[in-house]
């Protein structure tokens, strides 16, 4: 934390927010388990952990749910303090955001149907079509080792153009599998974990502003807290039915 | 010979016709007079089926028909192909040249060869005075212009009966002059025409027969000379509104 | 699936009461002032100083009716703030999402319906405004008393268009934090994975709302309408 | 009184009025008269300055104004308010009821009380033959009776001068008779009137001084009967076509 | 930025080239074909069965009309592999993207049209179709060598209007897993992280689009009025 209880509020993280004493959150809100609506409320672990975030920083917290576009643009132009969306930290982000210390260590998954067995691995996929979201690191993932990205937005929707057959495959977050698989049929799919030396496991983040460094050492400092007390872990285990980060 | 016996036109619940018993003689001018809304026009339209009597008796050369009974299209564009119409608005296509209006019918309807169908245009043109303007669109042509192109795109096709509904109303004297000469030529030359007008002077020189309808009834029905002189009250007034007589 | 509708259904019918109708309504009002007052500048005939400002206009309708919708409420959002001004706006134009909604639905809305208006006033026949003149009325007294009244009915089938348009392009408004009715749709679908049935079910809210418009269209032709009777001759 | 001092009006390159100078004298009825195209409209509507001419003199009662100079937008208006113009269109407006197309000058344009405005609007309506017309709308109306609510307009706007472009040329002869005898009645009362007509039996009953137009320069300008009975080749020529005497 | 800007133009042209301008154009030829069956059917003034074929072509155009684009597009694509009709579809109704791209743009857009083409042809006057029939035309004839050829000059505006809004809303494709230019420059922007930068250049690229098709319809309005000059005084 900082120290000098004498500098003036000029530099205090308070100043760097968008709104006076309210951290402003951007999420997509349709991203189970990450964020969506229950009931007519915004549930989700990435919700919870916000608000946890924000109490240990003496803040309220507002959310903002919108477009994954939206969302960066929303960092960069100010209009959100930090964007809590499944965000991946990757050098080439870090040009023009800063992040702060991951809250997920997120292992991917290939899902493929069942019967298929021209896909062994993440070598197969060559050539072949994976559904996933626009923009989003699977389809980097997918991209790299040569597979024809199909774009689409939800998860419900890409299992179902695997069925459908119109892509061979998907990858995507153990997470998202393992709590759709929870209580919906997967029947007539499959899925492996991918080999962490070739696919190196997801440091997912908060995305914020560049002129926002002493809201990043807060937050993180926050998050480091989280997880020392088990908060984390606890909120793991509520939506994603284990925890993930182990 | 076009002969029509009982015919009815009512429109929703008003009669515009009743019971119209008359005929029109082949190589002559029957004009029809009457006061506005006599059903004059409703008559002209009725004999080319762009309205459609309920009940009547309509003969036409060979064809005979009971207009109380469904009419096959084949016979509507039969009886259509033998009749013209030419209106007070002259409706001229306004997106085809002048030689193209009068070619049109009988090229697409009569399916005339086109370079003898052009040929025939170009000589309707010149008969109407107009041999210039083929090139021309209906828009840059004056009023009498215009209804003169009417009249030469219904000699083309070659109809045995001309309907003209009010063809000078909508013109100027001078203008109307043209097209009355026009029309006395071709009176002359013995085509059956029918004409709807409210030019006394003209209706006397061109007519052969006179036909005077009011509230859709025939009051009148027979020679020329006659009615203009009659001594009945409702003709001598109307005859007299036609003169401007007696305005004040 | 029956249990999937009634839990959603007022979900769905509360975003559409709070931000698809206002968005809609407000939007429609404003557009409909400032595409009149574009379609009065680009039809006025003054010259000098004024061309500038015509060339404004059409230049204004040029660029919103040739960009996407989508964009243009991403950059008066997002892209504004960046905007600078010394002295005016020191820290960028930052508007509330609602705020930023409403300017760029009605500037886009004002954009396509100023062709509309431009086009029915123009319809009006010359002979109204000279007789409009001739009584003495100035060019302002002419378009309120005669000439805009009649051209009103000309222009309601395109215009309530392009209010039915706008009713389904406020789902676009969800990329700028709005959660409007299409969005909730989405969120709720992310909950329960049945995104054919929730889309479904917020085509039919859509399909109502309408509905309920071209009644209202409907309704409205007749008014205005009104002096145009079945048995008139149109001897005007 | 009215006056114009070498009018000139060209359309584009076309000159539609050449050097026109002459005067429309004080509770009499002027008859503009031409063949089409002659410039009669434009010189009625340049009156009302819905056209406007590049240079002459306009005198109009104390008003004095040198055309070839910017005109104040108050005094265009001021013009427009004692000069009613009345069109061979009728130019009704189609969305309010007879009444309100009489009502909506003195109560807009004069600031009239509404209630005197609707009382002055009933008699004229009267008074033209339309009292039971009041509460229809313009196109119930037929074109005979359009016209005469279009004449009630502009009586109720007290005008030094009514101007009629061809104010009967849309009807029927039975129609036209209504709206003549009304004009009649109007000119009786000396009301300061000019009007363009072809109407050769009207202009001779009407007209207190007739002016001849050609190709946008006058031909003529002066009494009445002198006129119908010139020996000039041109001014023969047109009456003759006015009165159709010389069809065949 | 400029970088940026070399290195995506490429990639967002080719996508236009490849899907954005294909869909629009096809779909907006085949929208048109339907939008005219659409008119005419409406139009007539049959009786009988017809009724049913009428009201048939009513619903369609309601409810194309009615429901968003976009759930249009969902349903077609995701909807109908769940359409299984034994016999016929036993495995449901399943379509290539462009396939289903092209059919719901083409219906959506042949809705939409066939009101506009609807009003184009009511407007030609009585009298027209009058003369056709006095020199002894039939209906098609009438329409095809008359009263079309005039409509199309009414309609040509709005028309384009549905063509240019055509443009824009094939970024909806993207839904159904068409790769058109808007998603490229999305994709582009979630490896740059700069969506302004993307949306204002795709945005251009629409622009210039939009504006060639302005263009177009500014040409075909004149060869099509060629026949109203302007000297002419309208008597037709
Ligand atoms: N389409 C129609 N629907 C209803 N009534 C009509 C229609 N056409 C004509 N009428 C009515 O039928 C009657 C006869 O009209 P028609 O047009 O035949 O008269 P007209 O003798 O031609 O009059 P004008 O000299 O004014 O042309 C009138 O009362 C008229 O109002
Ligand atoms: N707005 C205009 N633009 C160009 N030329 C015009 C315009 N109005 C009239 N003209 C031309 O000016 C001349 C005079 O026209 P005007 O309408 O005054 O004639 P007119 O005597 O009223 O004829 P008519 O008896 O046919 O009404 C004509 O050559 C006409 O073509
Ligand atoms: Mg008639
Ligand atoms: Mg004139």
């Amino acid at each position: 934390g900082s120290s000098n209880k004498s500098s003036s509020s000029k530099s205090t993280y308070k100043s760097e927010l968008v709104n006076k004493g309210t951290l402003t959150v951007g999420l997509e809100g349709a991203f189970k388990p990450y964020s969506y609506r229950q009931n007519g409320k915004l549930v989700g672990f990435e919700v919870d952990l916000s608000r946890d975030i924000a109490k240990k920083l003496g803040l309220k917290v507002k959310f903002e749910p919108t477009k994954w576009d939206s969302l960066i643009a929303g960092v960069g132009s100010g209009k959100f303090d930090a964007a809590l969306n499944n965000i991946t930290v990757t050098p080439e982000r870090q040009k023009t955001y800063r992040f702060s210390t991951p809250y997920i260590n997120s292992q991917y998954v290939l899902v493929t149907r069942k019967g298929d067995n021209s896909i062994k691995g993440i070598n197969d996929i060559k050539g072949k079509r994976l559904v996933e979201g626009t923009g989003s690191d699977n389809a980097a993932i997918a991209k790299k080792y040569g597979a024809t990205v199909v774009p689409n937005g939800d998860f419900p929707t890409t299992l179902q153009m695997l069925k459908q057959k119109r892509g061979e495959a998907t990858i995507n977050s153990l997470g998202s599998w393992l709590v759709y698989a929870k209580d919906n049929s997967t029947a007539g799919l499959k899925y492996q974990k991918l080999d962490p030396e070739k696919v190196p496991v997801a440091k997912v983040a908060a995305l914020l502003n560049k002129k926002s460094p002493k809201l990043q050492k807060k937050i993180s400092q926050a998050i480091k807290d989280l997880k020392a007390d088990g908060t984390l872990t606890k909120l793991s285990k509520k939506y994603f039915g284990a925890d993930i980060n182990n | 010979m076009l002969k029509l016996t009982s015919l009815n036109k009512t429109f929703s619940k008003q009669s515009a016709l009743t019971d119209i018993t008359t005929e029109f003689p082949e190589n002559q001018t029957t004009v029809l007079v009457g006061p506005s809304g006599a059903g004059k026009s409703t008559l002209l339209r009725s004999l080319n089926f762009l309205e459609r009597p309920e009940s009547g008796q309509y003969e036409f050369n060979e064809i005979n028909i009971d207009l109380s009974k469904p009419i096959a299209n084949k016979t509507i564009l039969s009886v259509r192909r033998q009749t013209e119409m030419v209106f007070q608005e002259y409706n001229l296509f306004p997106h085809l040249t002048v030689l193209k209006n009068v070619m049109e019918g009988p090229v697409q309807v009569l399916k005339q060869n086109k370079n003898k169908a052009r040929i025939e245009a170009l000589e309707l043109l010149k008969k109407v005075g107009l041999g210039d303007k083929a090139d021309s669109y209906p828009n840059q042509l004056s009023g009498g212009q215009a209804q003169r192109v009417a009249i030469a795109r219904s000699l083309a096709m070659h109809p045995d009966y001309i309907l003209l509904d009010e063809p000078t109303s909508a013109l100027d004297p001078e203008l109307e002059l043209e097209v009355l000469k026009v029309l006395l030529q071709i009176a002359k030359e013995k085509q059956s025409m029918i004409i709807v007008t409210h030019n006394l002077e003209f209706a006397r020189q061109v007519a052969d027969k006179v036909i005077f309808i009011e509230k859709g009834c025939i009051l009148y029905d027979g020679e020329v000379e006659p009615f203009f002189n009659s001594e009945n009250k409702r003709i001598k007034d109307f005859v007299s509104a036609m003169t401007f007589s007696s305005i004040a | 699936m029956w249990q999937i509708i009634t839990n959603s259904f007022p979900q769905l019918l509360a975003a559409g009461l709070k931000y698809t109708i206002p968005l809609t309504l407000i939007s429609f009002v404003l557009g409909l002032i400032l595409a009149l007052i574009t379609a009065l500048v680009r039809l006025s005939n003054q010259k000098g100083f004024f061309y500038i400002v015509k060339a404004i206009f059409r230049f204004y309708v040029w660029l919103f009716r040739s960009t996407p919708l989508l964009v243009q409420l991403f950059i008066v959002f997002f892209g504004l703030p960046y905007l600078k001004i010394k002295g005016i706006f020191p820290d960028g134009i930052k508007l509330e999402p609602m705020t930023a909604g409403i300017i760029t639905f009605s500037l886009n809305t004002g954009a396509y319906c100023s062709e509309t208006i431009r086009a029915s006033i123009l319809s009006i026949p010359e002979g109204q405004w000279e007789a409009a003149y001739s009584i003495g009325m100035t060019r302002a007294q002419a378009l309120r008393r005669i000439i805009l009244p009649q051209a009103l009915r000309v222009s309601l089938p395109p215009l309530s268009n392009s209010f039915i348009g706008l009713v389904k392009d406020t789902s676009l408004a969800a990329s700028i934090t709005i959660v409007e009715m299409f969005e909730v749709s989405q969120q709720i679908a992310a909950e329960n994975y049945q995104p054919l049935i929730m889309y479904s079910l917020v085509a039919l809210i859509y399909a109502i709302f309408c509905t309920v418009l071209s009644w209202l269209q409907g309704y409205l032709e007749k008014v205005t309408s009104r002096y145009i009777s079945a048995n008139g001759g149109g001897n005007v």
